[in-house]
C-alpha cells in the first residue's frame, strides 16, 4: 500500500555518475525552464486577466425608505410568467414560491405595514380570492417555507390575510367595481368551490361572461357543506361571494347540472364548460357490519352538521375512523352537535397523522380523545341492526420503507362501544350525471381523465379543476388549479394553444427548518399570538374559534416580515448580529408605516470578508461587489455609510473568463 | 611618481570597469535569475529594464548610511573597501588583448591568485566589527572558505602555468594552444567551482546564507557600504570569469586584432552565465560539506590535474 | 568590540576546562522561521548543543475569542489557524459542529470539500517544499514550487472569493458551488502539475546537494514519532504508517483509492519527499473526486442560522497537511461553544525539534525546522 | 474498530476499566477518578493506544475536567479519558513518563487553566509570556483588555 519515499543513490561508481548525473539535470530543468514563456504578470502594461472575485467591499442594492419594494401583481395569464422569471433569478421569496397558488404574501405584508390593509386585500385576491375565508382556513405553507423560521418564528401570514379582509369590509363598498365585458365567449362553470370561483373570477378580469351553476341552495361548495362553520363562518364566506357576484358573476343557485340542466345544453350554450364539482361521495369500508344503521360517511355527516347545524348524534357516543383533517373536523362537530363522547381512531401513530398538527391539538384541548395506531376491524352491530361497537386491530406500521401506504397489522384486537361509526377515510367525486350528454366518459374507478398541468379533458370545450382532479387536498390547492384552468380557457377560446409553454411549474424546495432557538427572543421578534375562544366555551356551539388580531398586533406582525429577496434592506440587524468583528451597524425607525432604515455602518477597517452577513441577509439587499482594491488614505474612509454601499459598485470589475455569470463579481445593477 | 600616477588612473579605470559589470550584472542576473523563475525580470526603467541597476544605485547612493551603535565604528566603515580593493586589483593582470595587460608582470598568475584572498580580512572584519552573532559566525565561516578554497583554486591553474612554462598572463597568452583545452578540463572545472567559492555565489554562499544567517556579515550595513560588498562581489564574478576564459580558454586568441578583446569579453561571459546559472539551480552547502568538497574532491582532482599535465609534458 | 558578552557563555566542561557558548537567538523575525518563532539555539563553534523553541508570540488566544462567538462566527477564526491550510481548520472545526448538533453533510459537499482539501494539501506541501528550498538555499525551487501554489490559490479565490482565508467549509456544507469551467481547469492543473513535480523531483530531491543537506539530518525513529504524538508527513517520513484518510476514514475518502507514502530513514529527506510524492496523490484524488462528483445540494437541509446543539462534547479529526487535525468541541446547549480545543499537529510536530536538532549544524537547525513544517498561527493559535 | 467492540475488548482485558465506560457522540468516553489516571492510562496504553492525541481541559465551574485523547494504531480507534480535578490547587500526575508528547500538551493546559502536572521536568508557560497573571481559558479570568461581545445573538 506504501510508497517509499527514501529513494538512495546506488552505491560505488553508478552511484558517482549518478550524482554528477544529478547536477547536470538541475541545470537542464532551470535552462529549460528559462527558455520557455514567461508565467507571471508584465506589470502593469499586460492585460490582467484575473480570476473573478466577489469578496470586495459589501454593498447594498436598495434601502427601505427609499426604494419600493416591488409588489408582484399581473394579470392571470402573466402572473406564472412573473413567477416563473423571479424563480430563475433566484428572487422569488420562500412564502410565495411556496404557495400553490403564489400569493404575494410579502406585498401583503409590506402594505400592511404602509397601512394599506385594502390595497394588502387586493394584493392578495388577484391569486386568493378568498382572503378572508382562506385567512381562517388556509393551511398555510407560506409559513412553514417563512425565511424568519431560520431566526425565531414565521411570520403570521394566514391571521394578516383574515385581517386584511377585516379591514377591506369596511371599504368593500367604495372598493368594488364590476369588470368590464370585452369578449363574446360566455363559460359555464359547474360548481361554486373554491376551484370553480377562482376559475370565474379569473375569466371575469378577462372580460368574459362567466355562469356559475351550483346545485345546492347556498354557494360556496366544499367551503361551505365541509369546512364547518367555528372555522369559517358563514357570512365570511358569503360576503366574499357576495363580491364576486358584484363584480359582476352569474351565480346559479340550486340548479344542478344533470338534474335541471343537461350538460348537452350547457355545450350548447356556452362556449367553454368547467367542470369544478369537487368530491361528493365518502368512502365506507366494506367491512363486516358496515350498512347498520349508525355508520355513516363523513361528508353526509357533515353536510348535515353545516346545513342543520345538528348532526342527529346528540347524546350519542361518536367514533370516527380517519387521522386527516376531514376526521378532525367530523370530531369537533360532534362535539359541537351534541355527542358525549367523541373518540378519533386511526391507522397511524401519533407523530404520522396526516391532519395538520395545530388541528388535532385544538380538537384534543376540546376533549377529542384520539386513538391512534388502530385499524378498524368489524363494526359491532346490537341485536337492533344498530351500532354497538367497533373492533379495532392494532396498528404496528401504516407505510412500507418505501413511504408507500401498506399497513402492517399485529395480533391485538379492541373493542370500542360507540352509538355511531363516521368514516372519514377518503372522498370520491359523483359525476356520471354531470358529464351525461357530452362526450366524456368515465374510468372504471368513476374518475374523469383530465391533463393535470392545462386542466382539459377528452372534449376540448370542456375543461375540468379542483378536487375532482387533484383528489382531496386543501382549499389553496384548488385554488391554484382554478387559475391555471381560467388560463386554459383563455387560451382555447382566444384560438392560442392550450399547452404550448405550459409545463407543470416547479416548486422551488425550501428547506425544512429545525425549530430555532428561541431563548432569549422576545419582543418584536416573536410572532403574534392568534386570539382563540376558550376551548369549554366554543366546543357548546359554532361560534369561530379562532379570534382576529387588533390592528395594532397586525401592523406589527406585517412588520416582522423581512421582505425576503426584495433587495432591499429592510434593517432586520441580522448582518450586524452575525458579524464576527462587530463592523457592522444597522439602526431602524420602527413606527407602523414608518419603518425607515436610518442607519447603516460597515467599518471596512474591521471587516474579515467573510460574507456571513450577506449569507445571513434575507433580502439579499446585502452583497459582495468585485471591489477588491480598498486603499485609502484616512482611516476614516474605511467606514462605509448608507449612501456609500449604495454607490459602492464601479469597483474594478471581474474580468475572469465567466465574468458574465450571474452573481459573481457582479457590480452593475 | 609616474607609478603612483598610473595607478590612480588604473584604480579609476578598474573602478569604473567594476561598476559597469555590476551595473550590467547586477542586470544580466536579474534578467537570467529572473527567466530561470518564470519572471521576466526587471522591465520597467529603460529598455528591458535596463535602468533599474542605476536607479537602484541612486536609491543606494541617497539611502541613509546607517552605523548602528554598537559597532567597532572604524573597522566597520573600512571593512567594504578591504573586500572591495583586492577585487579591483586582481583586473589589472588580465590579459586583455594582444600584448596588453594593464600590469604586465611575471607572476601575473600568482597575483591573481592571491590578491583576492586578502578580501578574506575585510570580510572577517565587517562580520567582527558588526557586533552580532549572525555576522560574527559569516565572518568565521568565509575565513574557513576562502582560506580552504585558495588552495585548489591555485592548484587548478598551475597545470596551464605548467604548460606555458611561465606565470607572466601574456606568456602563457602566446604559448597557448587549442588542444590544451580538453588537456586542462579538470582543472578548469576546479577552477569554476573554486572561484564560485571564492567569489560566495550559490551553492558556497555560507557567509551570507541568507535562510541562516541573515546575509551574515552584511546584515548590519546598508546604503553605499553594503553597495560596495556588492560591487565587490561582481568584481570577483568578472575576474575569475574573465581570467579563466583568458588562461583555460584562450582569451583573445583566434580572431586578430582588436576583435580578440570582443572574443575574450564573450567567453568570459560564457563562464559568468554559467556562474549565475549554477547559483539560480542548486542549493547551498552546509559547512561541513564544503569543507570536505574543498579538501577531499577539488584538492585531489587538481592534484590528478597537475599530474596529467606533467605527464602530457614529459611525453612531449 | 566582538560579540556582546550576553550572547556568549562560559559552560564548564566536566573535565574541567570550559568552551566558550555561543547562544544565538534564531528568530522571531528570522527567515526561515516560517512565521514568528523564536528558536534559542546553544551553539559550540556551530554546533547546536540545545535548541528552545519559544512560541507564543502569534498566540492570539482563538480557543478563548470561540467562547465569546456563535457557531457560525467561529469559521472565520479557523481560518486564522493555519493560514496555509485554512481549508482543513474550516472542515475539522464543522465535522465536529456537524457531529456535535447531529447535521448530514450532502454528498456533494462532501465531495467539494474533499476536493478543496486535496487542493489545498498540495498548496501546503508546495509552501513546505518550497520553503526546504529556500531553507537550504535553493530561491529557484522555492519559485518553481510557489508557481504550482499559486494555480491552486487562483482556483481558491474563483471558488470563494479569498487567496488565504477561505471560509470556505461550513457548518453542514460548503459556502459556494463550483463556478463554469472550475473543473475543466482544475483537471488541467492536475495534469501540468505531475509535470510540476517531475521537475521538482529532479532538481531539488534529486540534486546531490540538497541530498546532502537533508539526509541523515533531523533522524527521528519510528518508536519516537509514535511517542511523541507526530502526525503527517513527519510521522510518515519515519516509517510511521498513520493517516486518518486511511485509518480513520472520514467523509467519502473510503471510496477513493490512493496510496499513503511513507518514508524509510526519518530524516529530513524523507519528510520533505513524503510531502512531495502526497501530492501526486492528492491529484489522483481530485480527479477521482470529480469523475464521482455528482449535482446536489452543497449545504444540509434546514441547518438554522443559530445553531444551538445539544450538551455534550465531540470530537473529530482529520489529516491536514501537517498531521492529524482535530477539533474537540463542547457544548453547554447555548449557540456559542462552551470550549473549543484545537488539537494541532504543528504544535506536537515542533515539540519534536529539540530533540531532532541537537547535536547538528545551525545550517541543519533551519533544514529540521522546515522539515517539520511549522505554521505558527496553528502552533500558538 | 467499532466502538461496541473496542468496550468489549476493553473489559475483557481490564475488567475494573469496564463501568467508567460510556459512549458520547459516537465516542469512546472512560472516566476515572484523578487519583487513577497514570495508572488508567498506562492500562490503556499497554491495551494498544500507543499515541496521546491531544491534552486538554474544559473549566467545568466547580471543577476542571481533564480530557486526554488517545489513538490506538493497531485497533484503528480512539477513545477520550476524562478525570475531573478540584479547582482549588488543581494537581494531576504528568503522563510525560508514558509518552513525550505530553511534555508540550500539558504545559499549553498549565498555562491557560493553571493545572499543575506533577512529574513533569520542565513545567513552565509555553503560549504566555512567563510574568503573564492568571489562566486565561478559565472561564472567571478578566483582563481589562477582554471585549465582551454583546449579548444579541
Amino acid at each position: 500500500m506504501a510508497v517509499n519515499a527514501t529513494n538512495d543513490y546506488p552505491s560505488g561508481a553508478a552511484g558517482i555518475f549518478a550524482r554528477v548525473r544529478s547536477l547536470l539535470t538541475g541545470l537542464t530543468i532551470t535552462g529549460r525552464q528559462a527558455l520557455r514563456p514567461v508565467g507571471t504578470v508584465r506589470y502593469p502594461r499586460e492585460k490582467v486577466v484575473l480570476s473573478p472575485r466577489w469578496r470586495g467591499a459589501l454593498r447594498l442594492r436598495g434601502v427601505l425608505g427609499r426604494d419600493e419594494i416591488s409588489v408582484l401583481s399581473a394579470g392571470p395569464p402573466a402572473y406564472n410568467a412573473l413567477i416563473d422569471g423571479l424563480y430563475r433569478e433566484n428572487r422569488l421569496p420562500a412564502c410565495v414560491g411556496n404557495c400553490p397558488a403564489n400569493v404575494d404574501a410579502r406585498g401583503q405584508g409590506y402594505l400592511l405595514g404602509e397601512g394599506k390593509p385594502s390595497e394588502a386585500y387586493e394584493l392578495v385576491r388577484e391569486r386568493n380570492i378568498f382572503p378572508g375565508v382562506l385567512g381562517r382556513i388556509c393551511h398555510h405553507p407560506c409559513e412553514s417555507a417563512c425565511r424568519r423560521n431560520y431566526y425565531d418564528e414565521p411570520i403570521a401570514i394566514r391571521p394578516l390575510h383574515r385581517h386584511a379582509y377585516e379591514e377591506y369590509r369596511k371599504v368593500a363598498d367604495e372598493r368594488l367595481k364590476p369588470f368590464t365585458v370585452h369578449h363574446d365567449e360566455r363559460i359555464a362553470i359547474i360548481g361554486s368551490g373554491p376551484s370553480g370561483l377562482t376559475a370565474a373570477y379569473d375569466l371575469m378580469r378577462l372580460g368574459y361572461r362567466v355562469t356559475v351553476y351550483e346545485k345546492d341552495e347556498k354557494p360556496g361548495g366544499a367551503l361551505y357543506s365541509g369546512v364547518p362553520a367555528y372555522r369559517l363562518p358563514r357570512e365570511v364566506l358569503h360576503d366574499e361571494i357576495g363580491n364576486l357576484v358584484k363584480m359582476g358573476l352569474d351565480l346559479k343557485l340550486g340548479v344542478e347540472v344533470g338534474k335541471n340542466v343537461s350538460m348537452h345544453r350547457l355545450l350548447d350554450v356556452y362556449d367553454a364548460v368547467l367542470i369544478a364539482v369537487g368530491l361528493q361521495e365518502s368512502r365506507i369500508l366494506p367491512l363486516p357490519g358496515h350498512d347498520a344503521e349508525g355508520v355513516e360517511g363523513a361528508l353526509p355527516f357533515l353536510r348535515a352538521a353545516n346545513w342543520k347545524g345538528d348532526a342527529g348524534v346528540k347524546g350519542l357516543r361518536v367514533l370516527v375512523i380517519g387521522g386527516g383533517n376531514v376526521a378532525v373536523d367530523v370530531a369537533r362537530c360532534a362535539l359541537r352537535t351534541g355527542a358525549t363522547e367523541v373518540r378519533l381512531a386511526c391507522l397511524e401513530s401519533d407523530a404520522e397523522m396526516p391532519c395538520h398538527p395545530w388541528e388535532i391539538e385544538e380538537a384534543l384541548d376540546e376533549g377529542v380523545i384520539a386513538m391512534c395506531s388502530l385499524g378498524p376491524e368489524e363494526v359491532l352491530v346490537s341485536a337492533i341492526g344498530s351500532v354497538r361497537g367497533m373492533r379495532m386491530r392494532e396498528c404496528i406500521s401504516v407505510f412500507d420503507e418505501k413511504g408507500r401506504f401498506a399497513p402492517e397489522f399485529g395480533d391485538e384486537y379492541t373493542d370500542i362501544s360507540t352509538d355511531v361509526v363516521v368514516f372519514a377515510i377518503g372522498q370520491a367525486p359523483v359525476l356520471a350525471d354531470v358529464i351525461e350528454g357530452s362526450e366524456l366518459t368515465l374510468t372504471d374507478r368513476g374518475m374523469l381523465p383530465v391533463d393535470g398541468t392545462v386542466f382539459t379533458t377528452a372534449q376540448e370545450q370542456v375543461f375540468a379543476c379542483g378536487e375532482v382532479v387533484t383528489g382531496p387536498g386543501s382549499a389553496i390547492v384548488s385554488i391554484a388549479t382554478g387559475h391555471e384552468a381560467a388560463e386554459s380557457i383563455h387560451r382555447y377560446l382566444q384560438g392560442q394553444s392550450v399547452t404550448e409553454g405550459r409545463v407543470v411549474r416547479p416548486v422551488p424546495l425550501y428547506e425544512e427548518y429545525q425549530p430555532a432557538l428561541l431563548d432569549g427572543v422576545e419582543g418584536e421578534r416573536r410572532r403574534v399570538t392568534v386570539p382563540m375562544a376558550r376551548p369549554e366555551e366554543r366546543v357548546t356551539d359554532f361560534r369561530p374559534v379562532e379570534l382576529g388580531l387588533t390592528q395594532m398586533e397586525a401592523l406589527g406582525e406585517a412588520m416582522r416580515c423581512l421582505r425576503c429577496q426584495s433587495e432591499v434592506c429592510v434593517g432586520c440587524t441580522f448582518c450586524a448580529r452575525t458579524c464576527p468583528d462587530y463592523a457592522i451597524q444597522v439602526e431602524r425607525i420602527d413606527d407602523p408605516g414608518q419603518r425607515r432604515v436610518t442607519l447603516y455602518d460597515l467599518d471596512l477597517s474591521k471587516c474579515c470578508f467573510c460574507g456571513l452577513c450577506a449569507q445571513q441577509c434575507p433580502t439579499d439587499a446585502l452583497t459582495h461587489t468585485g471591489q477588491y482594491e480598498l486603499t485609502f488614505f484616512h482611516r476614516d474612509l474605511m467606514v462605509f455609510d448608507c449612501d456609500e454601499m449604495l454607490r459602492s459598485g464601479e469597483g474594478t470589475r471581474a474580468t475572469g473568463r465567466d465574468s458574465g455569470r450571474e452573481g459573481n463579481g457582479e457590480v452593475s445593477d | 611618481m609616474s607609478g603612483l600616477i598610473w595607478g590612480a588612473i588604473y584604480g579609476l579605470a578598474a573602478g569604473m570597469v567594476i561598476s559597469l559589470a555590476a551595473f550590467i550584472g547586477v542586470w544580466g542576473e536579474r534578467k537570467i535569475a529572473g527567466r530561470i523563475q518564470l519572471r521576466y525580470g526587471p522591465q520597467e526603467l529603460g529598455p528591458f529594464g535596463l535602468l533599474q541597476t542605476g536607479a537602484d544605485t541612486l536609491k543606494l547612493l541617497l539611502k541613509e548610511d546607517i552605523t548602528p551603535a554598537a559597532v567597532d565604528v572604524r573597522i566597520f566603515r573600512v571593512a567594504p573597501l578591504i573586500v572591495f580593493a583586492p577585487a579591483a586589483m586582481s583586473l589589472a593582470v588580465i590579459p586583455y588583448a594582444y600584448g596588453f595587460a594593464p600590469i604586465d608582470t611575471g607572476v601575473g598568475v600568482l597575483f591573481f591568485v592571491a590578491v583576492p584572498a586578502i578580501s578574506v580580512v575585510g570580510v572577517l572584519l565587517a562580520g567582527w566589527s558588526s557586533r552580532n552573532t549572525y555576522a560574527t559566525l559569516g565572518g568565521l565561516r568565509a575565513a574557513a572558505q576562502m582560506i580552504s578554497y585558495e588552495l585548489p583554486r591555485t592548484l587548478s591553474v598551475l597545470p596551464v602555468v605548467l604548460l606555458a612554462g611561465s606565470m607572466r598572463p601574456l606568456d602563457i597568452m602566446d604559448a597557448w594552444q587549442w588542444w590544451w583545452i580538453p588537456l586542462t578540463f579538470i582543472g578548469f572545472i576546479v577552477y569554476f567551482i573554486a572561484s564560485l567559492a571564492e567569489i560566495n555565489r550559490v551553492p558556497f554562499d555560507l557567509p551570507e546564507a541568507e535562510a541562516e544567517l541573515v546575509a551574515g556579515p552584511f546584515a548590519d550595513y546598508s546604503g553605499i557600504r553594503w553597495a560596495i560588498f556588492a560591487m565587490a562581489e561582481y568584481g570577483g564574478l568578472v575576474a575569475a570569469s574573465l581570467f579563466g576564459a583568458a588562461v583555460f580558454f584562450g582569451g583573445y586568441l583566434g580572431v586578430p586584432g582588436a576583435l580578440g578583446v570582443i572574443v575574450f569579453v564573450l567567453k568570459a561571459l560564457v563562464i559568468a552565465l554559467l556562474m549565475l546559472w549554477v547559483s539560480w539551480t542548486f542549493p547551498r552547502m552546509r559547512p561541513d560539506q564544503l569543507m570536505a568538497t574543498a579538501w577531499k574532491v577539488l584538492t585531489p582532482m587538481a592534484l590528478i590535474q597537475l599530474v596529467l599535465v606533467g605527464a602530457v609534458i614529459s611525453w612531449l | 568590540m566582538g560579540l556582546d558578552v550576553e550572547s556568549r557563555r562560559v559552560v564548564e566542561v566536566e573535565e574541567g576546562g570550559t568552551v566558550e557558548e555561543l547562544v544565538v537567538n534564531v528568530g522571531p523575525s528570522h527567515p526561515s522561521t516560517h512565521g514568528v518563532c523564536r528558536v534559542i539555539a546553544h551553539l559550540d563553534s556551530e554546533i547546536v548543543t540545545k535548541a528552545e523553541p519559544v512560541i507564543g508570540h502569534l498566540h492570539r488566544g482563538i480557543e478563548k475569542m470561540a467562547e465569546n462567538r456563535t457557531y457560525l462566527q467561529v469559521v472565520p477564526l479557523t481560518d486564522r489557524l493555519d493560514y496555509v491550510g485554512s481549508m482543513y481548520a474550516n472542515w475539522a472545526y464543522c465535522r465536529a459542529v456537524e457531529r456535535l448538533a447531529s447535521i448530514r453533510v450532502p454528498d456533494r459537499a462532501e465531495y467539494l470539500r474533499v476536493i478543496v482539501c486535496e487542493m489545498q494539501r498540495i498548496a501546503s506541501h508546495m509552501m513546505a517544499i518550497g520553503s526546504a528550498g529556500a531553507d537550504s538555499g535553493a530561491v529557484t525551487q522555492f519559485v518553481y514550487a510557489f508557481d504550482q501554489r499559486e494555480r491552486i490559490i487562483e482556483h481558491f479565490e474563483e471558488l470563494c472569493g479569498a487567496r488565504l482565508t477561505y471560509n470556505y467549509v461550513r457548518p453542514g456544507g460548503v459556502s459556494h458551488d463550483l463556478p463554469e469551467g472550475w473543473i475543466e481547469s482544475l483537471l488541467a492543473f492536475c495534469e501540468s502539475h505531475r509535470k510540476g513535480l517531475d521537475m521538482m523531483d529532479k532538481l531539488f530531491f534529486g540534486n546531490v546537494i540538497a541530498r546532502g543537506r537533508m539526509k541523515g539530518v533531523g533522524v527521528l525513529s519510528a518508536e519516537e514519532a509514535v511517542a511523541w504524538g507526530a502526525s503527517g508527513p513527519v510521522a510518515r517520513g519515519s516509517g510511521v504508517e498513520w493517516d486518518l484518510r486511511k485509518h480513520d476514514p472520514y467523509s467519502v475518502y473510503p471510496r477513493l483509492d490512493f496510496e499513503v507514502p511513507i518514508g524509510s530513514n526519518g530524516d529530513c529527506y524523507d519528510r520533505g519527499r513524503v510531502r512531495l510524492l502526497e501530492c501526486y496523490e492528492s491529484c489522483s484524488i481530485i480527479e477521482q473526486a470529480i469523475a464521482q462528483l455528482e449535482p446536489g445540494a452543497i449545504m444540509a437541509d434546514g441547518v438554522p442560522r443559530l445553531l444551538a446543539p445539544l450538551p455534550g462534547d465531540a470530537y473529530d479529526h482529520i489529516e491536514s497537511a501537517r498531521g492529524s487535525l482535530g477539533v474537540y468541541l463542547v457544548s453547554d446547549g447555548s449557540p456559542r461553544p462552551y470550549r473549543m480545543k484545537v488539537r494541532s499537529p504543528a504544535f506536537c510536530n515542533l515539540a519534536l525539534l529539540p530533540m531532532l536538532a541537537e547535536g547538528h549544524l545551525l545550517s541543519d537547525l533551519v533544514v529540521i525546522l522546515g522539515s517539520l513544517d511549522p505554521v505558527f498561527g496553528e502552533v500558538d493559535r | 474498530m467499532k466502538i461496541t467492540d473496542l468496550r468489549d475488548h476493553l473489559c475483557q482485558v481490564y475488567p475494573d476499566l469496564c463501568p467508567l465506560f460510556s459512549i458520547e457522540f459516537g465516542d469512546g468516553v472512560l472516566a476515572v477518578p484523578c487519583g487513577n489516571l497514570f495508572d488508567a492510562a498506562s492500562d490503556l496504553r499497554d491495551l494498544g493506544f500507543d499515541r496521546l492525541g491531544m491534552v486538554t481541559a474544559v473549566d467545568q465551574a466547580e471543577e476542571f475536567e481533564l480530557v486526554y485523547r488517545l489513538q490506538s494504531r493497531s485497533m484503528l480507534a480512539g477513545i477520550f479519558l476524562k478525570c475531573s480535578v478540584p479547582r482549588e490547587n488543581p494537581r494531576v500526575k504528568s503522563l510525560v513518563d508514558l509518552w513525550p508528547a505530553a511534555l508540550w500538551q500539558e504545559r499549553e493546559v498549565f498555562d491557560l487553566f493553571g493545572i499543575v502536572f506533577d512529574g513533569h521536568p520542565d513545567l513552565r508557560r509555553i503560549m504566555l509570556p512567563e510574568d503573564w497573571e492568571g489562566h486565561p481559558l478559565r472561564k472567571d479570568y478578566r483582563d481589562e483588555r477582554m471585549i465582551r461581545r454583546p449579548d444579541y445573538i
